[in-house]
Order: C-alpha cells, then structure tokens, then sequence
C-alpha cells in the first residue's frame, strides 16, 4: 500500500489506463499546458503528448459533444469539466446524446465516455461555483454516476469508469484532492461499479452516504462512538448503478437510517434512496429516515453561512438522535 | 477573407457541356439520376405510410432537396463518416443503409435500422458509417467534428461530413464546434443544407448576413454551392473531400436548396410563412430531378423511356421497402430494456422503475 | 364556466396578462408568425405586435438569458420552450442565472420570468423528444415548478406564474393541448402556487400526481371504484411550491399511497414526495408507499414499445392493489 | 466587411496633444488619474485582505487593466446599465458602487454591496445599475442583451455595456447573444477585455483567428481600442455610446489590455503559459497609470506633487475600504434562508431540507 493524495490516486488512474488503451485522451480546460486546474493530470501532457492531453476552449457544450462524437467512433474520451458547476452548459450532449445514443441506435453505438471533475462546494465559491450536481446525472437512464471519497475509491473507480462502456459521470471533491490515503499498489486495481464499501460498523444506525460526505459521516460515527451509539457507515461510491443489497442490509441490521449528501434535498439522491428503503424494507424501520442535506438555499459567500449551508456532523447527530427518538 | 470564399462552378452555359465540365461520366450520371428518383419516391412512399397511420411522430421529408445527398454522400468513400439531423431519410439511403431496413425503422419495426427504438429521426447504421439521425437543432455538429477528432487521432484518410439545416448555426454548439475543428485541424465537411426556413422562420428574420458570413470567425473556407444541381455538388464534394483528407482542415458550405414539403409532415406545405407561389416556381424551377433530366436528355445521355425505367425501379424500391416494412414484426416487449445499458455491471441496480422485465434485463 | 381546450386556456391566460401589464412580452421560437409549434400563441402576435410576441433563432441557452436579464431590468419574459427536451442547451441560464439570482444580489434583483412549454411524451416522439424533465427544475431552490393537468388549472396557474416575482418553470402536455375542460369565466381567475386540488374522493388509497398524469390516476380511480376501491386523487399542480399538508392529510386518512409520475423514476419527484410522505407520516402508513412512473428506459419510437414505457391505469391499479396486500 | 471594422485613434505623436484629440479637458484627465489610482490600490488591498484570510474563495484581480473600466464607464451616464463577468471590482467602482460596499462583499459582510452573499464574483448594485459580477464564463452575455432588449422595449435612451474576457468569445452563448442583438438591433456594447489569455491559454492556442472577426457573422461593427490608453478609451466610448442611444444598434470593441497578476489569487503570476519576461515587459511598457502619469506630465497637467497627493488619497480611501468591511459584521444566520424567494407563496412549502430555520423563512 502507497500513501498518496486523491489527486495523486487519480492522476495514476489516468496514466495507467492511457498507458493501457492508446485510445484513452483527457480533453478539457487547462489540462495539459497548466497540468489541470487542480493539477490532476499533472505530467500527463509530458508523457502522452498533445495529441491525448488536450487543452480545449472554453466551450463546454462544444468539447463534451466532441467528446460523444469520438466515442460514437470507438475511442474512450474522458472528458475533464474544470467544475461541474459550468457542465450545465453541456448537459444537452451528457443526456441527450451520450446517455440516449446506444438506445436509440439499438446497440450500434456503445458510448465509453468519462465526464469527470468536482462537484459541489468547496470553500467560500458561493453560488455559482458549489453545487452538487448528482441529480442532473443520476435521473436519466443511460448514465452512470460514480461519487469516490478516498484515494483508493479514487483510483480503483475511475480505472472502472474508463474501462466501462457506458457514459459515466464521474464526481470528485475538490476540497478532498488533498486528502491522503492509502491505495494498493497493484496497477490493476480496479473497483467494480455498483459495490458499496461499509466504511464503519456499528449496529444501532445506518448512516447512509456518498462522495466527500463520506468524511463527514465518520466523523459523526466517531462521535457517537463516545455517546455508546455503534453506527454503520455504508459509502454507496457509486450511485447509478447502486448497491441495493447493502443497502437493505444495513438497514435490516439497525432498523434506522440517516441518509447524507451534500446537495440540496428536493429529488436529491437522498430521496431516491429514501423512497427505495420505504419501498423494500419497510416492515424493518423502526423510525421513519432523515435526510440531511445542504441547506436549501444557493450556497452563500460569506464563511459564516457557508458553514450554516452545508451539513455537517452535528446535523447528522441530531438526526441519528431524532431516528433513535432520543 | 475573400480567399477563403469560392463559388462552386455553375453548370455551363451549354447544358450538354455540363458533364465534362464536372469530371462526370454518363455511367454516373445515370447513377444519380437513378439515386435520386429513389430519394423521390422513397420519400413519397414514407409520406404514405404516415398518411396511412404505419409511421408515427414527426417525420421530416428531404422532397426537393435530393441533388444535395446524392451530390455530397457519393462522391464520398465506404469509410468515410456522415452524419446528420431529423431530415435523413435520403442520406441514409445515399450512405449505403438498405431502403428495406429505413423504412422498416419509419414503421418502427424490429428489421429497421435502430431496430424500431429510433424512428425517422434516429437512423443509425454503424456499418455503413451512417452517424444519425439527431435530433436536437445542432446537437450533431459537435459529435460530427468529435469523429473528425478520432480520424485525426487515428491518423486515418477519411472525412466527417455532416448536415445541418440553416437555423442549426444561430446554435452556440455550432460555433464551439467549427472553432475547435479549426484550432485543431479535422477533417470535417460542415454542410448547411440551406433551404431558407427554419420551420416557419426565413434566415433573413433571424440573421443580419448571410450564409457564407458563419464561418468567417473560425479561419474556416467557405464555399457556396448549388444544392440542385447535382452534377456541380458531385464535382464539388468530391474535389473537396479529396482535399480534406489529405490534410486541408475543415471546410463550410453553403448548399444551397429548397424544401418542397412542409416542415415535417403535420405541417401545411406554404402558410403564412411563405407563400404558395413562391413553392410553386421553386418546384417548377429548382427540382433537382427535373434539372438533371433536362441536361441529360439534352445531352443525349437519358431518354423517355429509359428515365421511365429509372422511375419504375425507384418505386418499385420503395414498394419493396414498405412490403418488406409491413411484413416485419415490431420489436418485442424484451426489447423495451434491451440496450440502455452497454454494460450491465454485476453488482449494483442500474433500473430504478420497480417492474419486473427490468429486473430482468439487470 | 366556458368550455374550452387547454391550448385555448394557455391563450387566453397569456392575451389576459398581457393586457393587464404592458412589461409582459412572449418570445420563443415560431411563436409570433406561426402562431406557436402548438398554436399555444395563436393570434396574439396580431394583437400585442412584434415587439411582445417574438419569434427568436434557434438559441435556447441565447434567448432564454435575454429573458433573465430583461427580468433583472424590469420586463417580466415568458419564455416559450417549443419543448423542454431543446431547454437542457438553456438549464446553465435557468439554474446559474435565474434561480440564484435574487439570493446572490442579496434581493436586489427579483426574477419574474416565466419558462414555459411541453415536457415529457407526445405520440413516437422517440429519446430526445419525449422526455419529462420536472426533476431538472425542481431542484435547485429559487425555481418554482408548476405542472396543470386541466384547462382550468393551465389558465389559473399560468395567471399566477406570470404574476409571480420568481422564477417559474410551467410545464405543460403536448397531449394535453386539445384536452377540453370547464374554466371559470371570471378574467381575475387566478389559482395560487402551491395548492393541491383533489380531483377525485375516495377513502381507501391516495394516488398522488402531478401533470398530465392526472387523466391516468382518474382513470385508474374510475375503474378501481368498480371494484369497490375508492381513491383519493390528488393532483399537487404544482411541485415546488408543495402542498406538503394536503398530502399528509389524504396520507392520514387513507393509510396508503402510491406516486404516479410520467418521468424517469431515480431522484425523480415521486422520490422527493414518498421521502417526505414516510418522514412526516410514518406511522400513518400501513405500507410501503410504491411509484408508479415510466419505464426506467430512454423513451422507444415503436407505437408498442412506447405504449409499454408509459405508466398505465393498470399500472397504477397493480400498485394500488400492492399497498392494498390484494 | 471592412467597413464594419474601425481602429480607435491611437494618442497622437505628441503626447502633449493627447487632450485636445481626444476632447477631454484637463480637470478630466486628472479624475480619470484619481480614478485609476483607486483601482490599483483597492485591488492591492483586496490582495492583501486575501493574503490574511480576510477575502476567501476565488478573487481575480484588475491590476493593469485599469484603463479600460476607467475609459469606458466613465463616459457613460448613470442611468446606463455595466455587466461583467467575475473580475469586475474596479468596474463596480467606475460605475459608482462605494468602494465600501465593494470591500465589504469581498469581506463576506452584511453591509457588502450584495450582503456578503456574493463575493468577488458576485458585486451587484441595483440603484447604480451595476447588474454583477457573474461566474459561468460568457453567461453574462445573454443576459446583457436582455437588458439592452428591456432598453429597447420601453424605448430608453440608455445602453447596455456589457465585458467578457477573451476566451468567452468560444462560448455558444456569445455567438447567440450578439446574433439577437444584431436582428433586433438592440442598444447593446459588447467588450471584450482581451488580455490575451484565459487562465493559462493563450488566445492564440484557442482560436485561429483574430478577435476582430468574431463578430462577423452577424454583421456587428467590430472596433478594436488599446486598453492601456484611457484617454483614447474615455473618446471612444463616450463617441460610441452617444452613437448606440441613438439607435446605431450592437457594437463590439475589441480592449486590448494585460493582465498583471495571475488570473486569481490562487493562481501564479507568470507560469508555463507566459514568461516572467513578458510580464515584465508589460508592466513596464503597457501600464495604464504610468502611461497616462507620463503623458500628463509631459502635458504640464500633473506634477509629482499632485500624483502623490492623488496616491495617497487612493490608499487612504482603500484603506477606510478595509476598515470599514472590517467593522461591518457578517451577516446574521437569518440570512442563509432570507432572499432565496421574491415570493413565498402562502400556500405550498419551498424549502425542503427539514431544518428549522427554513421553516420559519417560509
Ligand atoms: C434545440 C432544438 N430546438 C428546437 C427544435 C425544434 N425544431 C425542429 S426542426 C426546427 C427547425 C430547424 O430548421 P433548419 O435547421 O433550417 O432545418 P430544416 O428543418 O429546414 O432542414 C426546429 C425549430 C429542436 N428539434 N431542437
Ligand atoms: C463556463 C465556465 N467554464 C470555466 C470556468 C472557469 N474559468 C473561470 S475564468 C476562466 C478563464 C476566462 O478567461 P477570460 O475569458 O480570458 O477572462 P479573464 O480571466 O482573462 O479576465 C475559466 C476557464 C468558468 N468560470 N465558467
Ligand atoms: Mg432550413
Ligand atoms: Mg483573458
């Protein structure tokens, strides 16, 4: 086992698998020359060329449709937005193109596409920079979303997103591209979609979460540790497709659940789990779910607020206290 | 800028001249004669079958405009790509895809050529390297110069051509796409089957300049070409699509042309927007069909009865076509989760909507 | 009570507006010279001239920012999407512009602007056409989502869509237009945001919808009755605001309910309702809470194969039956 | 098209002439010094409220790009409506927003011109008609032209001004925007800020052609103005906007200018993508203060006296700036859920996170 940075597990990620396929390119803005602006694919451009590290336009819906296009004629693009705040811009090609190609064209046209890069708020970028955009991805069929926490989901996802077939939308966390952790050395560690991790056991409360929350639940996990309350942290990582099983599993287990995430509540992610949980383990829950969620509201500019706006582990301790009806 | 503007040759003052003038053997302008009666007819027959109730949705005919995908698509080589909007019909055809496997996609039937799942709109044929069928105004002009990327990538000798109506470059993707294509040097062929109205919208109210104006930003040539004169498209795509795949860049034309049907087929054929004089002298003067015939004959290449010929075959064709659509099943049921997903992953859902025949088909 | 259509509703709640305040203007495509796609504006470019009733390019992300500044200067826009399937090229200037807009100039710029058009299936429209993409808008908070199912309820609701100071995303059925109702004759007719009207009484069942779902909750309502199941059918009309009491209250009473929605199920609005309905009703459900929506697949051209993706009455009678245990 | 595209006179030979070309007087000229003084020191503060954790998130700086906020808002009226994209302090200053509330935002405070729930990106002032500060590169295009439209509608005689930087000009909203405003010929003023790069990319690696053709296709007027000479600007504009009330419709200025800090705080200074060479060359022959300073002193206008009192004004100024955002507090915890709607419908809930605080917004 290394220890190294998400941004270091990524950038392996994305050597190893160009290394691997000579039709894997990372096209985006400021990829190349500036090394990305969170400096992702740093040495990328040295190693492979201009040719495969490509520094785009400022023109989203342009290079996500090149993108689309490409892979309509067999490569495997993966395409860096700077954020997924400025992907709305190019979401006609994300679900009208690439999500919907191999369907309409009844399998002529698998899609092997990567639209990667953060999501959600880092510090004080207020309300045009934060945004958690899961939902705008997770809803159409046809696209897959993948969320990692940690290095090694880091790495052993994006290496599966880049060997998939199908469009995938994967979400960083800016502010977890510094984050350490240690990642297995095999260059051939690949983490299947669809497989959740328990990041924390305990049998009193399912804390039910995603990407960077992942951080945010243990920390609460580790809190109420001290208060004698054993909770589960089940970190989905990927959410379309999901691991229902541990879902239920866990929820079979403690008989309550908290769900996390750092976007807004209405049609979130959280709710889709919410519902499903209601919907296939219902005679197990003992209380009814909470979301916490961001506040709903744009995130405001001001630290004061912005600390307000997102979830934090205290609002997820009350939360476990209130679905343990304490 | 002016060098980077050409005008297509016009056909010749002395209409028998206008082979020669173009490189074009009689063989092959019969060819033309023969592909475009059979965008005719196809066409019409689609018509019927919609009139008939076999074909749904929006079905968005190519009457009138037949010499621009004869005149584009074959000139070009097997494994070149096309690409293409909601108007495709006869492209397709030109490209290779089977009339039979069209028309059975119009009927939305389990032989067509999406299998039935795409409709008029969404023609596919991997094989014949027939791109789509897109339908989102302009969504297809960046996926078009993201296969000119792969061919640049690949270091291949092919082009990416690609069709999109004159409304399609008000769209900003249009203009992402040709700035990238030109920073980059791909080997695409951006068409503008230019037919003067966007649905009910004439270019004039929704541009200040016209066509040959659009690319001007990109350092991309510009060409103006008579999309009814199929010989002169002939001699122009193929001269170009020669040049572009030995490394000229990207290129813009303005094709020229002229809808001679409504805008999709629940739309009136004139209206308010244009009026019915203006369609009547622009079928009597600009059929491409009746153009060529004209030259031919005076050429001494085509009589009466062999056009006659020609046209008896094309409907046959799409007789054929449409038996052949009627007589195969529609998809079934199973097909309903086939293929939204390339790869099914082991673990984890991937259908949400709580039915049984998605469970299966996770 | 005049019987008209619902396009006809549209238009007069449209020529009534517009009348009653002259910074009212409509743009959009085809809309002026050829009366509308969907004829929605017929006649009105005659009476209110070019400058209120404007054929715009085909420049949704374009025409739909022209509107949000126009709103930031004073105008209140009603933007006509030919249909929301072609708004995803726009969603950047409705999520990042519109919807953050007054939170982010701390109130100094309300948003007075309407977005309106069909979504979700007409008739073999095929994947990119046939789309209901409620999910997109009701997201992000500062976006008001209305969804009439009537003719009533078109003309009252976009009345109170134009004259409210946010933002709102009116969606409208293209199956829905020639769809003929009573309407009140009154031209200060007006129904506000966020009042659920339930359209059919019955004590055994809520099936709760929004849109043009409403006509197949009615229908399966109607046949249930013959088997002596009596159904509450609520119709939310509008999404977010949320008449969350009326659909606790129906939830109280009948003890089981199921969501019908023409859209895709995941974090769809079916999950955001059935989320709060098990946290805010728990133990008033006597089962789980089951949603009926499309068949999670992009939508299929074949008459039979659409016919199959659509939610039916049977498929709401099957799952009221489910929540029944018959 | 050459007559669509006009070059703004470059200051004379003589730099002692300057004035009288340009018509502007003296008394001026010495505001335009003061008012560039206070952007050069107001963004330092800004640098140094960044470099104490004062300021957070992304803070992009105006430094050396002075002139044209100065040269070009100056000349305009109040009633005159300025957009901008997310490195717009000294533009919310041109246009009268108090450097108080400017400083204040930037702080994250309840008396910041937007409450301290914008920041850098996000200063708005309603009453100065200073309409933000906007994030998504090229986003703010489209919604300039919304205002020039509103303009038109009510038939004002103002205009609507609107800057970019230059690698907004590769967003399909810009194409859109300037194609509507050229159909409707809408009192609209689209500058683009070309400081030659965006982040780290050269204009040059992301377009193939010069900035004066990008507004070609829709037969805007295309002028290009060195932004580091106010005086030039202050005439260009001021000639501009006069031409634009009264109805000559878009124009597109192409301001030339360089920026001398790295595209934000976060950001290096010099890098891969220029050299700390050209840099230096910059400040030292392109600096917009110093250029005027030289030029009125030539002039007999400005002594070293009078430019430091100048100077020391502006600091003290900036200064008060930062005590006075110091003192504000933050906003209060009711402000996270205040503004988010115009209109809370009686009826119906709006917010959906559960928490208390948004219940009682409600
Ligand atoms: C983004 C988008 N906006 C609107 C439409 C609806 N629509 C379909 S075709 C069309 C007109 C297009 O005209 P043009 O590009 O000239 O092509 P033509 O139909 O003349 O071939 C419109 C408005 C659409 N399909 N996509
Ligand atoms: C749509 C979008 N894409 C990317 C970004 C990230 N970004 C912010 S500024 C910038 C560079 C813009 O350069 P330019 O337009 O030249 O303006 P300048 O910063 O030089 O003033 C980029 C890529 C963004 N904010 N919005
Ligand atoms: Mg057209
Ligand atoms: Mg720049």
């Amino acid at each position: 086992m290394a220890v190294m940075t998400y941004r270091e597990a990524l950038n392996e990620a994305l050597r190893e698998e160009m290394e691997r396929d000579p039709d894997v390119f990372l096209m985006g803005e400021e990829v190349a020359e500036y090394d990305g602006a969170y400096k992702v694919s740093k040495g990328l451009l040295e190693e492979f060329g201009e040719q495969r590290i490509v520094d785009s336009p400022i023109s989203e819906l342009g290079f996500t449709g090149l993108g689309v296009g490409a892979a309509m004629a067999g490569l495997r693009p993966v395409i860096e937005f700077m954020t997924f705040n400025f992907a709305f811009l190019a979401i006609d090609q994300v679900i009208n193109s690439a999500a919907k190609m191999y369907y309409m064209s009844e399998g002529q046209f698998p899609m092997p596409i990567v639209f990667r890069g953060p999501t959600g708020a880092a510090l004080q970028l207020s309300a045009q920079h934060s945004q958690a955009c899961e939902t705008y991805y997770s809803h159409a069929p046809g696209c897959k979303v993948v969320t990692p926490g940690t290095p090694a989901d880091a790495k052993g996802l994006l290496k599966a997103a880049i060997r998939d077939n199908d469009p995938v939308a994967f979400m960083e966390g800016e502010s977890l591209y510094n984050f350490k952790g240690e990642v297995p050395d095999d260059d051939d560690f690949v983490i299947p979609l669809g497989v959740a991790d328990l990041k924390h056991e305990g049998g009193d409360v399912s804390i039910i979460t995603h990407g960077k929350m992942i951080h945010v639940a243990l920390q609460a996990a580790q809190k109420l540790e001290k208060d004698g309350i054993h909770a589960d942290v089940l970190d989905l990582r990927t959410i379309r497709p999901l691991d229902m099983d541990a879902i239920v599993e866990t929820v079979k287990k403690t008989n309550r659940a908290v769900y996390l995430e750092e976007g807004w509540p209405y049609a979130g992610t959280g709710a889709q789990i919410v519902s499903m949980i209601q919907e296939e383990a219902f005679d197990h829950l003992d209380a009814p779910i909470i979301r916490v969620t961001q506040a709903d509201v744009p995130m405001p500019y001001a630290k004061n607020l912005e600390i307000l706006a997102k979830p934090s582990a205290n609002h997820v301790i009350e939360a476990v206290n209130k679905v343990l009806y304490r | 800028m002016a060098e980077t503007k050409t005008k297509a040759k016009k056909s010749s003052r002395k209409k028998s001249d206008a082979l020669a003038e173009h490189g074009i053997s009689e063989e092959l302008a019969l060819e033309l004669m023969r592909d475009m009666l059979l965008y005719r007819r196809f066409e019409e027959k689609a018509e019927e079958g919609y009139a008939i109730g076999k074909i749904g949705g929006f079905c968005h005919l190519h009457i009138g405009q037949e010499a621009g995908a004869a005149g584009s698509i074959k000139p070009l080589r097997d494994d070149d790509y096309v690409m293409s909007a909601y108007r495709e019909h006869t492209q397709a055809l030109a490209k290779g895809v089977h009339p039979n496997a069209v028309m059975a996609e119009l009927y939305g039937r389990k032989d067509g050529s999406s299998g039935g799942k795409g409709g008029s709109m969404h023609i596919f044929d991997a094989d014949c390297r027939f791109m789509g069928g897109h339908g989102i105004v302009g969504g297809q002009v960046p996926l078009a110069t993201g296969i000119a990327w792969k061919i640049k990538y690949r270091g291949e000798e092919t082009v990416s051509l690609v069709f999109m109506g004159d409304a399609a470059v008000n769209q900003g993707g249009f203009h992402e796409a040709l700035n990238m294509a030109a920073v980059w040097n791909l080997p695409a062929i951006y068409v503008v089957e230019n037919n003067e109205y966007g649905m009910g919208t004439a270019f004039s109210r929704v541009s200040r300049t016209d066509m040959s104006t659009k690319a001007v930003p990109y350092g991309i040539p510009s060409h103006t070409v008579d999309g009814q004169d199929v010989l002169a498209c002939y001699a122009f795509f193929r001269d170009l699509a020669d040049k572009v795949r030995h490394g000229a860049g990207p290129q813009f034309v303005d094709l020229q042309t002229y809808r001679f049907r409504g805008h999709s087929m629940s739309d009136p054929v004139s209206g308010t927007y244009r009026s019915v004089e203006e369609v009547r002298q622009a079928k009597e003067e600009r059929d491409p069909i009746a153009l060529l015939r004209d030259t031919l004959m005076e050429a001494g290449v085509l009589d009466q009865e062999t056009l006659e010929e020609m046209d008896a075959e094309a409907r046959q064709v799409s007789l054929d076509a449409a038996d052949f659509a009627e007589a195969s099943p529609p998809p079934g049921p199973e097909a309903l989760y086939a293929n939204v997903w390339a790869e099914i992953n082991p673990n984890g859902r991937l259908f949400f909507d709580g039915r049984p025949e998605s469970e299966e088909a996770n």
